[in-house]
Parts: structure tokens; C-alpha cells; sequence
């Protein structure tokens, strides 16, 4: 079999020269990990991934999309030279992510990152690309253990805009326990690892909080009817039901909510991934009185509304995830990263320290982002974790401007 | 049923030609309609950030032209069918451009002036700015460039229509590799970083999103030259077994050097594309050999990962604690075990009702795996994470480079298995059971055994690829284990040519290894895919690499 | 009634209904060990469905099977396979995308022995069976007198070989009782008579007891040494060659289906087209 | 009871002829019946659900049902005819709901939706039923007629590409995002029978996808069309011999599917109100199973398998697997459905109401 022999032979011949990052001094910058070297005129890259395909296409479309945004309104341009956003498909699966990853780290022009959308992509993608000096900024990925302190070294170089999820669990069992003093809930997730993660930090702070669970659900992503497990939640009559499932999902159960006797006036508190337009046109008039967590500062009221309509002139539509407003801060910090580390030599080439652009990205204060204030911790949590609680209060697929719909209701 | 399956009957629909100038502006407003699908679409604008050529022609951009070159190459081959002058037939290709134009530029004035955006989102002020080179966006200066632009490109497909086949041949072969080498731009990149010598070339070749203006000349000239040159002088056709053994070599050779002298990412997609062969000559045995279409495959290859991760991982669920080498083999026949249980219920199940048993029964596997019910012992919807890597002697396995070469090695294993099987008395009998059921039954073969050993030897193959999986990715997850997954599998063994290994190698590398390099078009790869099924079916319904017929040469 | 001892196949009582059609009714059939016999009669009248039955394609309504004294209706078809008995197809059935010679060698898999892991790994008994097999599968096709064409593929073969592939194959599985489902349909006299040279060579050099199926009358009478006439899913008469050519009742009932005999030529021709 | 010997004598004449694969079936049969009794039993112990309920449950899965039926009518006429699945058919159906969305949209937008709701309806379920008829041809021309004459499985792998193509396509064209069908005036409300609060629109839903069926039907069994198709599922060549031009028929049948997909699609969007380009994936092998539960190419068997599909998937979670205490046991009504899927192709691959077409297709 000659297949066989070359085979091994050409296997035993490898021997893989995976050049490990050293020290570097390229023009006026000398780095650790490395300099990216960008000629005059020639295009600063930063990659994005995220889910483009498959189940959760909506938010990674919504994600990269609000990113492009920043960049528009960053003026296209780091230091006079012109960004390049190049994007891939990262799905919301791990081989998704380590392909995208991969693929996105063989430029090695590439400076930073932004995505991905799901936590399984990142944890494969992001050792991936900062093993090669490359800073990768998440999205959507909200899993605690990202940012873990005791977080594998491969994820020294990531960071998140997104606050992680024990934190906004923590927040709404809060609001749910302190503030509406409701002593029983029913949780359901769709089966992600994202809905599910939140649905058990939410249950386990509640418990905590000497609530208690009275029926914990879960449904399929492409379940459209819910009025059987929702008829199983009335059995239970819990006094919320909290369920952070995406746009489609939400939109049955709100609509389902009312035809199920027993929980017509059941409060629902939603998650961010449907802090959309599109969740007002997926639950029709059943949006009214909807609830959900999201960004608490002044500048989010202020800005996500332009940004909204700025957003749907560009894209045609209204963004269809709850995560585009996050996605618009990734780069951001991406941008002024690298803003802040880029040197020119007089030739007018540009030059960027991977080491020094990965500080700086970490020593973000007080940018001012659209979720907020944007303040990176140590461990790369950079997300202005100031939560409020949302209503809806309109049912007009064109209302949706927060502030007034949804409306701020607690704090 | 006949086991001469040549069906008689004789309902085939013709399309009768009409008049050339009618044909032309069929084909223009082909080529016109297709442009506006890919706009409306929203390829146009996706497509249109990345160059082929530097600075001059987007990717876009080429793929309106091409349409626009086909109509009027269409039209002026139709055209000289009925005996038009060349002139005459340039004239019929300017046609079919200038109604292309028109219809593309009417669209474009459409959406430019009527809102259409409600329905159709890629209707946008930016899609108008893209295709506007002249004049205000929405003007009837832009307007009128389109449609002289298309006029223009229909004469030029039209005038290479009229060309001398080599000619025409090399013309094309030259746009082909100047377009292959614009779009799959860090491949090439890539490949000539790393070949010794010639990475100075690389900037001198790539820019940063397509092939330099000097470049793409040279390249475009040098295929085409390459071409004729090598159409004059061919020697004596070569005997049809000798050009396969030599295409079996240069594949073979592609496989083991291309991976070795590119980037990472190239490995990794070669790391998928080999995964990918080990599952389908494992549903090759089910399906080229026995003729049993399974749907629910992804199951096996779901059983091989999880129990890699069960044996490999450092999560507490974690059974045992083996190393990668003996816990492959320990997925291989658990996942053999689990086709034997799948296997014995449905296998009594016919045709395309076994088709639709194993959908279900890959269905029920995956909604288990995901299962809160199922959490405490496979990991829910958090999957498991943290695998081994594999080890030999202190030396881990961790590029895609190091894994590719392990499911290089593991398909060649599986390859040789395959083929011995196949030329047995078992690879005879499973053939037999394809062609027709019932009389191989009436020669004593025990279906059922027969069936389930297939299914059996497929779900191990499957379950390997699986494990090698989960050891490559660190960690597995429900969501990794789709419906998406059997029918790529499927799609490879009928693209490649059922029953064919080399073809389960050609098939992996169109369905996997493509779309894989198209990642870049997110949203558009599939639309992409699902274009390149059809249409690979279309021009080559037997697979691109189709197994041959077994004649003996006892006779001649 | 011939001594029990002597029957190889012994139909008791047969009965199938295709629902409220009524294909074979009570139908007795003995076949003595060693002979040539001939089942004929109109279309439709369940010959093929008879010997449906007793290969097993189809699950008889009523009645019992024996073969050599043993019960074998109801068994899956290649149980039957592996008791002895072998059979070819009124529209030739031959594995179209195979050679010739791999068509034959399907017929030997109930003898091959070699197991998953000796095919895996080549060993010695892998290359001693397969070559082993290989030439008794050249001897059936030198047999059946079609040797030279082993390599060519089963669909690319004139239709005649095929019919002999077909034979060959069945004889494969060395059975005791070969059923031929209308082996001289579409020949012309010469190559019937030479079926009819094959056919006694099958009985007197392999000691194959053959049952078959036949329109050919001179075929039939050539070598049939009892027939058993159909008709309307019953049995109308059995008996030597002579006796059944001079049976009233036979003749009456052939007379009578001029119209089906008709379209039995008609659908010869169509399948003569077809090959 | 019969007498001992004789029982005796049917198990030894079972033994006689029954293979050990019939054992395993056997045994998984018992499997099985062992499950339903433990799984019902149980649920009806732990009595989590009042007899309102389980009501209520019954008219969810019918409501369903019906819709799965419809589309189960696509696939079970194309397997008639042509032996082979029609694998864009879930697609059909979305752009088809498209279609009806959009022509809502007009008359929304008209006003007249909200005034004359039942006025309205059949010129929705028209758009719908065009545009999926439209597609389906699309479909037909490019996937099937290229093949007819060969035996592969081209044309599935041409169905499966041009599912790819519809599902992207109208995702670019479309965009991403979930759209509402308009409200229907009055058809918006909601009635109570004996306590249950019933929505106006699936009765509507439901009355409609009878229509389609009734229609169907008779268009079946009395019109030469009809006719037609029923000689081509029998025999091709011997229709096309008799002078039936089998390539009209066959488009014919398309049309007819992708029309009844277009009204499946509208008609879901009544009931479900939010429609993604990605609906039609699950939804179509859904309707694929229905149209094998109820025994492919038979046409009243799609309404029954789309029923019991539905009633299936709505009651299985509450009537089984309370009985195991098993969490989140709506996670598993796919399991359900599948599972009886595949139980019903082991023991009675004909379907519920098919014939044995299991043998013809050998």
C-alpha cells in the first residue's frame, strides 16, 4: 500500500514549526509577543466571528452588524489608516468556533478580534487566536468560566463587553425576590448552553434567596408549540416564570401565555438576547407587560435608539438580536485600542505591539460605550454591569425606542 | 422489480429552440435575472468587500460579469448553431448583454427610487451606491453604464464564443485560475508564505483581500498559455486506467504536501475534510455497498465523541480515565455496539422508510444528549469539556496539522478495511443486496446479518471519526451533532460517486473543504452549497469520481 | 402415490390469497427425487405464485411444504436457500452491475466460511477459500457453457447467456432441488433444445432434482419426466407427458385461454424489446 | 381461550419458522408495551393534569396536527408518483407562508384584513397556495425532471441543495428577522366550550385544512387528473404506454403538493402568528413523518398520520413521561413522535392506513 508508506513517512516528517511568539522590535515598537507592521495605505485588519449560519443566525448577524456600525461611526479609520472588518462564520458550535478562529488567525496581519456569539465557540476560538498574540473581544458568550480567575492561560487574551451570566442572574433574582418579594418561579431554556447557564445561576440564586423553584422546564429551539409544557408551568402557578430563550421562542410563549388557563396574569421576565425590535413583532400585542433584563445607563437609553434607526437604514432591518448593542462596544474597544498603541515611524507605516494593544485593551476605564461605561477588569470582564429591568408597554412593531418602549421599570 | 435498471419509458420534455434572436433574449434575460437574484440576495454586497484583483474588480463585480459573459456566450453559440456569421453571433452576444443590462439596471433604478425594503431587506441605499461606478446612485447616468457595461460583456462572452476551442479553453481556464486564485487568496497566501524561496512573493502576489493587478496578469496569461501549450502537445491519449492511477497519485500527493505547506487554517479545514472522509467510508459501506440509506449517521459519530469524552475528559462525569490511544478503539466498538442495537430493529425496514427510521432514530440521540434528563451522566447542554489531547511518549497532539495526520492515517486504515471488505464475500454479498433484495436473499444470504454487519462496520468508522473529534476540539456538545451533519455525509457519498473511495475523498474535499474556505460569506455559504449540489449533480449525476464497473480483464 | 421416502419436495394443500383474490388453492405437488418436472398451464393460473411459495417470497395462506420430509414453509427465504433449494426468475434477475463470474460467486456465500477478521487481515485461509471458490465458480459457468464471458458484466451479456448465468448462479448454492421459472422464454427452438441438453446434464451429472416452469411445449415434452398442469390456481391434472397431452380437461382449458395466451406472446415481445 | 395443546402447538410452529431477529423485535415489542403501561400508569398516579387539561392538550395537537397533515399531502403525492422524497417540501411551505404574508400585508394594509377577515382569508391562503405551487414547480424542473430516467439518488441531492437554496435565499432576500401576520378582525378571538378557551383562528385553521383535503380528494378520485396520477403511482411506464403524458402529471403533482404547503405555511402562520425563513426545516421532516405514519402515497393516510403526529406530540409528554418523573419532560416530544415513527416502520411499515407498499417496492 503506498498510501500507507507515504503516509507515515510524510507524518514522521513533520515536524510541526508552530513558531512560538518571541520578542520582536519592528520600527519604533518593540513587543514581547510581536509587532504587526502595517505598510502606508494598506488596511488595519480586525476579524469577527460569529454565528452566521444555523439556529442562531439572527444574533450573530445582529452581532457583526452592530460592530460594522461602530466602525462607521469610529470614522472607518485607526490613526488615518483605513480598518478592514473580516468576518467569519463561527456558527454557535465549538468546531464552529475553532474553524472561524483558525481561519481568521492565518492572516497574520490580523490585530484584534471581536465575537464570538456563543460561549462554545470561544472557548475553543479564543486560546486558538491568543496563542498567537492575537486579543479577541466576546460578545455574546456570557459563560462565568471565560473569565474565570483561574481561567486557562489561553484566555489571558480575551475579554468580554458582555457582563457574564452570574451577574445578571444575580441581578434579576433581586429584583424578582427583593423587590417584588414573588416567592416561587418556574425557569424554561431552549437547550442552549447560554439559556441553560442562566436558567441554573438564576435557580441557584434564587433558592439562595429563599425562593423556590417550582417547575423547571425546558422546550427545543424549533418548538412552536408551548402550550402543553406551558399548561404543566400552570399546574405549578409559579408567580414569574423566567425564561432568557430567544426571539422566536419568547414570541409563542407570550402569545401561548394568554390560551393557557392559569396563567393569563403570570409575569414573564425575559433574558437580553431579546432586547430587539423583533421581539415586539415575534409576541404581537402579548408583548405588552413583558419583561426583561437589560443595560441600566444613561447612555444606553440615550444612544441605542439612533443607533436603532441608524442601524436599519444600513442593514434594511431593525437588528433581530438582543446583542448588537454589544456587539457596536466590541469594537469599540477594539478601535480605541489600538488607537492608543499604534505608533508611525516616518515613512508614515504603522505598527502595533500585540503585548501592548492586549494592555491596553485590558486597561479600558470609563469608555463610553453604547451599553455604558466600559471598564475592563483584570480578568477581562469589560461589560458596564449596571442591569435594569425593561417593560414593554406598546405593541407597534415600529415603537420599539428604550426609554419608552420597553420602559425603564426598575431601578 | 427488474434489476435492469434502465428505464424504458420515454417522457423526457425537450425545449425546443426558437429563433436566434429569441434565444438571445432568453439567455440576456437569464444572465440579467440571475445578476438581480444575487443582488436582491444579498451576496452583491457581501461579496463586494472583497477584491479578486486589487484595487480594480471585487468579487462581485466578477460574479455579475461572469453571468453577463455566459449570456452572451450562450447567445452567440446558439446563434452560430444556426449558422450566423461570426459578426452576426457577436451581435445576438451584445443582444443578450445589452437585455441583461437593461433588466439589471431596471431593477437597480427600482430599488433605488420605490421602497422595497419592507420585503426585501438587501434592497438598500448601499446595494444602489455599489453598483453605481458613474454618475449620482439612482441616476440614468449610473444606469446607463450598466447597461453598457453588460452590452459590452455580452459581445466580449459572445466574441469568446466564436473563438477556437483551444483558444476558448484556455481563455477560460485563465479566467478560471485568476478567479480561483483571487478567491481563495489565503490559501495561496499561505502556501507561498511557507514554500522556501518564495515567500517574498506573497506581497508581491496578495494584496490584503485579493491578487495584485501584475499578479493577476501573469497568472491569468500563464494558465491560459500553460493550456494551449499543453493541448498541443498531448501525446497519445493515455489508456483510462493509467489516467486514474495517476490522478489516484497526484490526489494522494496533494493530500499528504498541500496540508505540510500552508497555514493552520488549511490544516484545520484538511483536519475536517479527513473526519469527514472517515465518516463517509463508513456510511459507504451502509450506503455504496449495501444500498442502505441512513439518515441518522450522525448518532455513531455522536456515540464515538461522547465516549472519548467520558474516557478522556477530567470532568467528574468522566467514567474512566484512558488515554487517547485506548479510548479510541474503545469509541470504535461502542459505537459499533450502538449501530448493532440501532441496526437490529429498523434493519427490516426498506428503502427509503430506513431512510426516514434512522432520521429518527439520530433525532431521539441528539434530543437525548441534550437532555436535562440525561445532564448527570452525558453533561446536558453544556456538553463536556476539557478532553486530553492525545499523547505519545511526552509529545502531545495539538495542531490541526498533528490531527490531520492522524485522521489521514485513520482513513487509510479504514480505506484498506473498506476495500478488503469490499472484495469478499461480504463486499459481494452487500452489493448483491443492493442490486436487488430478494434474490439475494433466495441465494441464501441472511439479510439481516448481512445488513447489520454493514451498519455495524459503518457506525464504527463513524464513531472513530467521532472520537478523533472530540480529542481535536477539547470539548463535545449537543449542538455539534445535527441533522446537518448525516446529509452532509450523504451529499459527499453522492457527489464523490456512491460506492467509490477516491470519490469519498474528491466529495469531502468539494462539500467540506469548499464551503470551509467560504466561511468568510457566513450567512451565503450555504446558499453557495446548496448552489454547488445541484448543480454538481446536474453536470455529473454519477459523482465527480463515480466507482468504476468491475469488468474483469479476462476478455477484451 | 409414490413411495414418501422418494419425494424430495412434497406440497401439501397450498393456498394464497392476494386478499380476496384467490391465487393458489389446495394445491398438491410431489416431486420425486431426481426427476425432471414440469409444472405448465395458462397465465395467471399460480405457477410463479406456487413457487413463490415455496421459496418463501411470499408466505402461503394455507397448507404445508416439505422438503425431503422436513417442513420448510414459512422460513425466511434464505433459510430455504440453505436447505437446498435454488431457483432462476420468468424475467431474468441477474445482478446487473456485477461480472458474471461475481454473480456466481454470490450464489457460493452460504459455503464461504471466512469470518470478518480473516477478510480483514488476508491471512492464508482468506486466499485459500476465495481462490478455491473462484474456480468452482469458472467450472459452473464452463457448465452452463458460458466460461469465456466470466469477466463481462451481468446487463452487458446477450440474453440467452444471461438465462445461463442465472442457472449457473442458482447452481451455485449447490441445491438439491432447482426451480426454473420459464428458462426457454424468448429462445428459438435450437437454443431450447440445447436448454433441454443443460437441463439433463444438471439432473444426471449434479444429481439435481429440477422443477420447472414452461410454455415451451416442446421443451416440456422433451424432458419432463411428470407434469403438473395449473389452472385457475388449482391443480387440473398430473401425469406423464403422454397422458397430459391426450387429457381432455388440459386441452379444453388451453383452448379456452387462446386470449391470455395472446397476451403472453404479446408481453414476450415487449420483453424481448426491453432486452 | 383456545386449548392448551394447541397454543402450544402455535408457539412451536412460531419457533419453527421465526429467526432470532423475530425475538429481538419480539422482545422489543414487549419493551415497548412495558414502557407505555409504566409511563401511563405512572402519569396517571402522579395526576399531574385534570381532565381540562388533557381537553386541552387534544384540541393543541389537532390544531397542529392538521397543519402537519397538510404538509404530509406534499410529500405522500410526490412519493406516490415519482418513489422518492421531496426533501425542499418544508421549504415550499415557508415560502409559501411568505407569500401569504405578503399578500396579508397588502390587504392590511388596505384595511380590508381587519373589516372583512373571511373575505380576505382565501385570498391569502391563495397567495400562499400560488407561490408554494410556484417554488414546488421551481422544483420539480431543476431536482426531478433532469432525473427521471435514471435511477440515483440525484434527485435528493438536488432536493437537499435546493432546500439549502430556498431557506438561504429567502433568508437574504427576506431578512432574518421573525415576522407577525397581520391581525384578522374578528377571527382574532377566542370562544369557550365547556371551559375551554379555544382561539377562533385554528377552528378556522382547522375547518380550512379540511376543505384543502375534501378538495384534494375529489380532484383525486373523480377528475381525469386524478385519475392520471393514480395510473402513474401504479405504473408509470404502463401509463405513459396508455397515453398519459407522465411528465404533466408529474408537474402536476408538484403543483398540487407545493399549493397544499403554501396553505399549510399560511395556515400555520394563523395559528403560530410569527414566521422565520427557518420554519420550514422542522416542519417538513415533521410532515415527512406524519405522511409515514400514515402510510406513504396514500392520501386520507396523511391526515391521519399529521393527526396522530400532532395529538402525539401534544399528549405524549403528559401521558408517558409524567409516569417516569423524568425533568423537563417536554424536552422529549420529539423523542416521542420520532419513536413512534420509527415503531410504526418496524411493525407496520405500510403506515396506519397504507397499503403494503413495502412489497411493491422491493
Amino acid at each position: 500500500m503506498n498510501w500507507f508508506g507515504s503516509t507515515t513517512l510524510a507524518a514522521s516528517l513533520v515536524v510541526i514549526a508552530c513558531a512560538p511568539l518571541r520578542a520582536e522590535t519592528l520600527g519604533p515598537v518593540t513587543d514581547e509577543l510581536g509587532v504587526v507592521k502595517i505598510l502606508k495605505g494598506q488596511p488595519i485588519l480586525i476579524g469577527g466571528y460569529a454565528s452566521q449560519s444555523g439556529g442562531d443566525t439572527n444574533q450573530g448577524i445582529a452581532e457583526l452588524h452592530g460592530a460594522e456600525l461602530a466602525l462607521k461611526d469610529f470614522g472607518g479609520k485607526v490613526r488615518g489608516f483605513p480598518v478592514k472588518f473580516n468576518t467569519e462564520d463561527a456558527q454557535c458550535t465549538a468546531e464552529g468556533g475553532q474553524t472561524a478562529a483558525t481561519k481568521l488567525a492565518a492572516n497574520r496581519q490580523l490585530v484584534a478580534v471581536v465575537g464570538p456569539s456563543c460561549s462554545s465557540g470561544a472557548r475553543v476560538g479564543a486560546p486558538i487566536l491568543w496563542n498567537l498574540g492575537i486579543p479577541s473581544i466576546g460578545i455574546g458568550a456570557t459563560a462565568p468560566g471565560l473569565t474565570a480567575t483561574d481561567r486557562p492561560a489561553g484566555f489571558k487574551g480575551f475579554l468580554r463587553v458582555v457582563p457574564n451570566d452570574l451577574k445578571s442572574a444575580e441581578f434579576q433574582v433581586d429584583w424578582v425576590r427583593s423587590k417584588l418579594g414573588l416567592g416561587s418561579v418556574a425557569t424554561i431554556h431552549d437547550g442552549s448552553p447560554y439559556t441553560e447557564q442562566l436558567v441554573r445561576a438564576f435557580e441557584k440564586d434564587f433558592v439562595a434567596k429563599g425562593g423556590k423553584v417550582v417547575a423547571s422546564e425546558a422546550i427545543g429551539p424549533s418548538d412552536n408549540d408551548l402550550r402543553p409544557v406551558l399548561t404543566r408551568i400552570a399546574g405549578r402557578k409559579p408567580d414569574l416564570i423566567f425564561t432568557p430563550v430567544f426571539v422566536s421562542s419568547t414570541g409563542f410563549l407570550l402569545r401561548q401565555k394568554g390560551e393557557v388557563a392559569g396563567l393569563k396574569d403570570t409575569p414573564v421576565l425575559g433574558g437580553e438576547g431579546v432586547f430587539s425590535a423583533n421581539i415586539i413583532e415575534a409576541a404581537g400585542p402579548a408583548v405588552i407587560g413583558f419583561r426583561i433584563v437589560g443595560p441600566s445607563t444613561e447612555q444606553f437609553s440615550q444612544r441605542f435608539p439612533s443607533f436603532v434607526k441608524a442601524f436599519e437604514t444600513e442593514f434594511g432591518e431593525a437588528p433581530t438580536g438582543g446583542f448588537s448593542a454589544w456587539g457596536y462596544d466590541a469594537m469599540l474597544v477594539a478601535l480605541k485600542g489600538g488607537e492608543a498603541v499604534a505608533k508611525a515611524d516616518a515613512d508614515g507605516n504603522l505598527y502595533i505591539g500585540r503585548k501592548a494593544l492586549r494592555d491596553a485593551l485590558f486597561a479600558t476605564r470609563d469608555l463610553p460605550g453604547l451599553t455604558g461605561k466600559l471598564t475592563c477588569s483584570a480578568e477581562g470582564d469589560c461589560g458596564a454591569s449596571i442591569y435594569a429591568i425593561w417593560e414593554f408597554a406598546d405593541a407597534s412593531p415600529t415603537s420599539f425606542a428604550p426609554g419608552t418602549n420597553p420602559k425603564k421599570v426598575f431601578p | 422489480m427488474s434489476s435492469f435498471d434502465i428505464v424504458t419509458s420515454s417522457f423526457r420534455i425537450h425545449r425546443r429552440r426558437g429563433h436566434a434572436v429569441a434565444e438571445a433574449v432568453r439567455a440576456g434575460a437569464f444572465a440579467g435575472a440571475a445578476a438581480i437574484a444575487f443582488a436582491l440576495v444579498g451576496a452583491y454586497l457581501i461579496m463586494d468587500r472583497r477584491f479578486v484583483v486589487e484595487d480594480i474588480i471585487t468579487l462581485a463585480q466578477t460574479v455579475v460579469l461572469l453571468f453577463v459573459l455566459g449570456g452572451g456566450h450562450a447567445a452567440a453559440r446558439s446563434a452560430a448553431r444556426d449558422g450566423a456569421t461570426a459578426a452576426t453571433a457577436i451581435g445576438f452576444g451584445a443582444l443578450a448583454g445589452l437585455v441583461a443590462g437593461l433588466l439589471f439596471a431596471a431593477a437597480i433604478l427600482l430599488v433605488a427610487h420605490v421602497g422595497l425594503r419592507s420585503h426585501l431587506v438587501a434592497a438598500s441605499p448601499m446595494l444602489v451606491r455599489a453598483v453605481t461606478f458613474l454618475g449620482a446612485p439612482g441616476s440614468a447616468v449610473a444606469a446607463a453604464v450598466l447597461v453598457t457595461a453588460g452590452t459590452a460583456a455580452g459581445s466580449v462572452g459572445a466574441a469568446a464564443a466564436m473563438l477556437r476551442a483551444d483558444r476558448r479553453t484556455a481563455v477560460l481556464i485563465g479566467l478560471a485560475a485568476l478567479l480561483g486564485a483571487g478567491l481563495f487568496r489565503d490559501v495561496f497566501a499561505g502556501l507561498l508564505h511557507n514554500l522556501p524561496g518564495l515567500a517574498a512573493l506573497e506581497p508581491m502576489v496578495f494584496g490584503v483581500g485579493g491578487v495584485t493587478p501584475v499578479a493577476a496578469a501573469v497568472i491569468a496569461v500563464g494558465a491560459a498559455g500553460l493550456s494551449l501549450v499543453l493541448h498541443h502537445r498531448r501525446r497519445p491519449p493515455i489508456a483510462a486506467s493509467t489516467r486514474r492511477r495517476i490522478e489516484g497519485v497526484l490526489l494522494v500527493v496533494l493530500l499528504v504536501l498541500v496540508p505540510l505547506v500552508t497555514d493552520a487554517f488549511v490544516a484545520q479545514v484538511a483536519m475536517l475534510v479527513g473526519l469527514y472522509v472517515l465518516m463517509a467510508m463508513g456510511l459507504n459501506i451502509e450506503l455504496g455497498l449495501a444500498g442502505l440509506v441512513d439518515l441518522g449517521f450522525v448518532a455513531f459519530f455522536a456515540v464515538g465523541a461522547y465516549t472519548m469524552a467520558l474516557a478522556c475528559s477530567s470532568d467528574p462525569r468522566a467514567a474512566v480515565h484512558l488515554s487517547f490511544w485506548l479510548a479510541l478503539p474503545l469509541a470504535t466498538t461502542i459505537a459499533a455496539v450502538a449501530g448493532l442495537l440501532f441496526g437490529l430493529p429498523v434493519l427490516r425496514v426498506r428503502g427509503d422508510y430506513l431512510a426516514m427510521a434512522t432520521l429518527g432514530l439520530g433525532e431521539i440521540v441528539r434530543v437525548l444528549v441534550v437532555s436535562d434528563a440525561m445532564k448527570p451522566y452525558l453533561g446536558g447542554s453544556q456538553g463536556i469539556i476539557e478532553i486530553a489531547r492525545p499523547s505519545l511518549g511526552g509529545w502531545t497532539l495539538d495542531t490541526p496539522l498533528q490531527f490531520y495526520f492522524l485522521a489521514l492515517i485513520l482513513a487509510a486504515l479504514v480505506g484498506l478495511v473498506s476495500w478488503r471488505l469490499q472484495h469478499s464475500r461480504i463486499g459481494r454479498a452487500w452489493l448483491a443486496i443492493r442490486e436487488d433484495e430478494d434474490v439475494a436473499q433466495a441465494l441464501g444470504i441472511d439479510l439481516v446479518a448481512a445488513k447489520l454487519l454493514a451498519y455495524t462496520v459503518g457506525a464504527a468508522f463513524a464513531g472513530m471519526a467521532g472520537a478523533v473529534f472530540a480529542a481535536l476540539i477539547g470539548s463535545v456538545y449537543p449542538h455539534s451533532f445535527q441533522l446537518a451533519i448525516s446529509i452532509n455525509v450523504l451529499a459527499i457519498l453522492v457527489i464523490g460517486g456512491l460506492g467509490s473511495l477516491p470519490g469519498v475523498v474528491v466529495g469531502s474535499l468539494v462539500l467540506i473543504g469548499l464551503p470551509e474556505l467560504l466561511r468568510e460569506f457566513g450567512e451565503f455559504r450555504y446558499l453557495f452549497y446548496g448552489i454547488a449540489l445541484v448543480v454538481t449533480m446536474h453536470l455529473k449525476t454519477e459523482g465527480l469520481w463515480p466507482a468504476v464497473a468491475r469488468q474483469e480483464a479476462t476478455d477484451a | 402415490m409414490p413411495d414418501p421416502s422418494d419425494l424430495l419436495l412434497d406440497v401439501r394443500a397450498l393456498g394464497k390469497r392476494f386478499g380476496g383474490l384467490v391465487a393458489v388453492r389446495e394445491v398438491d405437488l410431489a416431486v420425486r427425487r431426481g426427476s425432471v418436472h414440469a409444472i405448465i398451464g395458462p397465465n395467471g393460473a399460480g405457477k410463479t405464485t406456487a413457487f413463490n411459495c415455496i421459496t418463501s417470497f411470499v408466505k402461503p395462506t394455507s397448507g404445508r411444504i416439505l422438503l425431503d420430509g422436513e417442513r420448510i414453509d414459512g422460513l425466511a427465504p434464505h433459510r430455504i436457500a440453505a436447505h437446498g433449494v435454488a431457483r432462476t426468475y420468468q424475467n431474468v434477475r441477474l445482478f446487473a452491475n456485477m461480472t458474471a463470474i461475481e454473480n456466481v460467486l454470490v450464489g457460493e456465500h452460504l459455503r464461504l466460511r471466512t469470518s470478518f477478521l480473516d477478510i480483514v487481515l488476508r491471512n492464508g485461509r482468506f486466499h485459500r477459500e476465495e481462490t478455491a471458490a473462484r474456480a468452482r465458480a469458472r467450472d459452473l459457468l464452463d457448465f452452463v457453457g458460458i466460461g469465456p464471458r466470466a469477466g463481462l458484466l451481468a446487463r452487458a451479456m446477450p440474453y440467452g447467456d444471461q438465462r445461463r448465468l442465472e442457472i449457473a448462479r442458482a447452481l451455485a448454492t449447490r441445491p438439491r432441488l432447482l426451480m426454473l421459472d420459464e428458462p426457454a422464454a424468448g429462445m428459438n427452438p435450437a437454443e431450447g433444445m440445447a436448454l433441454v441438453r443443460l437441463i439433463e446434464r444438471i439432473r444426471d451429472d449434479l444429481g439435481v432434482t429440477v422443477l420447472l416452469i414452461e410454455h415451451h411445449m416442446r421443451v416440456v415434452m422433451a424432458i419432463s419426466e411428470r407434469i403438473t398442469v395449473f389452472d385457475r390456481g388449482a391443480v387440473l391434472a398430473e401425469g406423464a407427458p403422454n397422458d397430459i397431452q391426450n387429457d381432455d380437461r388440459v386441452i379444453a382449458a388451453y383452448l379456452g385461454t387462446r386470449s391470455t395466451q395472446e397476451a403472453h406472446a404479446v408481453k414476450l415481445r415487449a420483453e424481448a424489446r426491453t432486452a | 381461550m383456545a386449548p392448551r395443546h394447541e397454543r402450544l402447538e402455535a408457539l412451536a410452529e412460531w419457533r419453527r419458522q421465526s429467526t432470532w431477529v423475530d425475538g429481538v423485535l419480539l422482545a422489543i415489542r414487549l419493551g415497548v408495551a412495558a414502557t407505555i403501561l409504566v409511563g401511563f400508569g405512572g402519569s396517571l398516579v402522579a395526576g399531574t393534569y385534570s381532565i381540562g387539561n388533557i381537553a386541552s392538550f387534544v384540541v393543541f395537537g389537532l390544531t397542529i396536527g392538521c397543519i402537519y397533515a397538510l404538509v404530509a399531502l406534499g410529500y405522500t403525492m410526490v412519493y406516490g408518483i415519482l418513489r422518492m422524497i421531496n426533501f425542499a417540501h418544508g421549504d415550499v411551505m415557508m415560502v409559501g407562508s411568505f407569500g401569504g404574508l405578503f399578500a396579508a400585508d397588502a390587504l392590511s394594509g388596505a384595511g380590508v384584513l381587519e373589516a372583512a377577515p373571511l373575505l380576505s382569508l382565501p385570498l391569502v391562503v391563495a397567495a400562499g397556495m400560488v407561490v408554494g405551487a410556484g417554488v414546488a414547480l421551481g422544483v420539480e424542473r431543476i431536482a426531478y425532471r433532469p432525473f427521471l430516467h435514471v435511477r440515483s439518488l440525484a434527485p435528493l441531492i438536488c432536493a437537499i441543495g435546493m432546500s439549502f437554496v430556498l431557506q438561504y435565499a429567502a433568508r437574504g432576500l427576506f431578512g432574518s428577522r421573525n415576522r407577525a401576520y397581520p391581525g384578522f378582525g374578528w377571527m382574532e378571538r377566542t370562544f369557550e366550550v365547556g371551559g375551554l378557551t379555544i382561539p377562533m383562528l385554528q377552528v378556522v385553521a382547522f375547518v380550512a385544512a379540511g376543505v384543502m383535503l375534501a378538495g384534494l380528494l375529489a380532484v383525486v378520485r373523480l377528475t381525469r387528473l386524478g385519475r392520471a396520477m393514480r395510473a402513474v403511482a401504479e405504473d408509470r411506464d404502463a401509463a405513459a404506454l396508455v397515453g398519459i403524458d407522465v411528465g404533466r402529471v408529474i408537474v402536476a403533482t408538484f403543483a398540487i403538493g407545493g399549493a397544499m404547503a403554501g396553505v399549510a405555511g399560511v395556515l400555520y402562520a394563523l395559528v403560530f402568528k410569527q414566521i422565520t425563513v427557518f420554519l420550514g426545516f422542522s416542519l417538513g421532516i415533521k410532515g415527512f413523518a406524519a405522511a409515514i405514519l400514515g402510510g406513504i402515497g396514500n392520501l386520507p393516510g396523511a391526515l391521519v398520520g399529521g393527526l396522530v403526529l400532532g395529538l402525539a406530540e401534544a399528549l405524549g409528554p403528559a401521558l408517558l413521561l409524567e409516569g417516569f418523573a423524568l425533568p423537563a419532560p417536554y424536552q422529549f416530544k420529539d423523542v416521542i413522535g420520532y419513536a413512534m415513527l420509527v415503531m410504526v416502520l418496524i411493525f407496520r411499515p405500510q403506515g396506519l392506513l397504507g397499503e403494503r407498499l413495502a412489497d411493491k417496492r422491493a
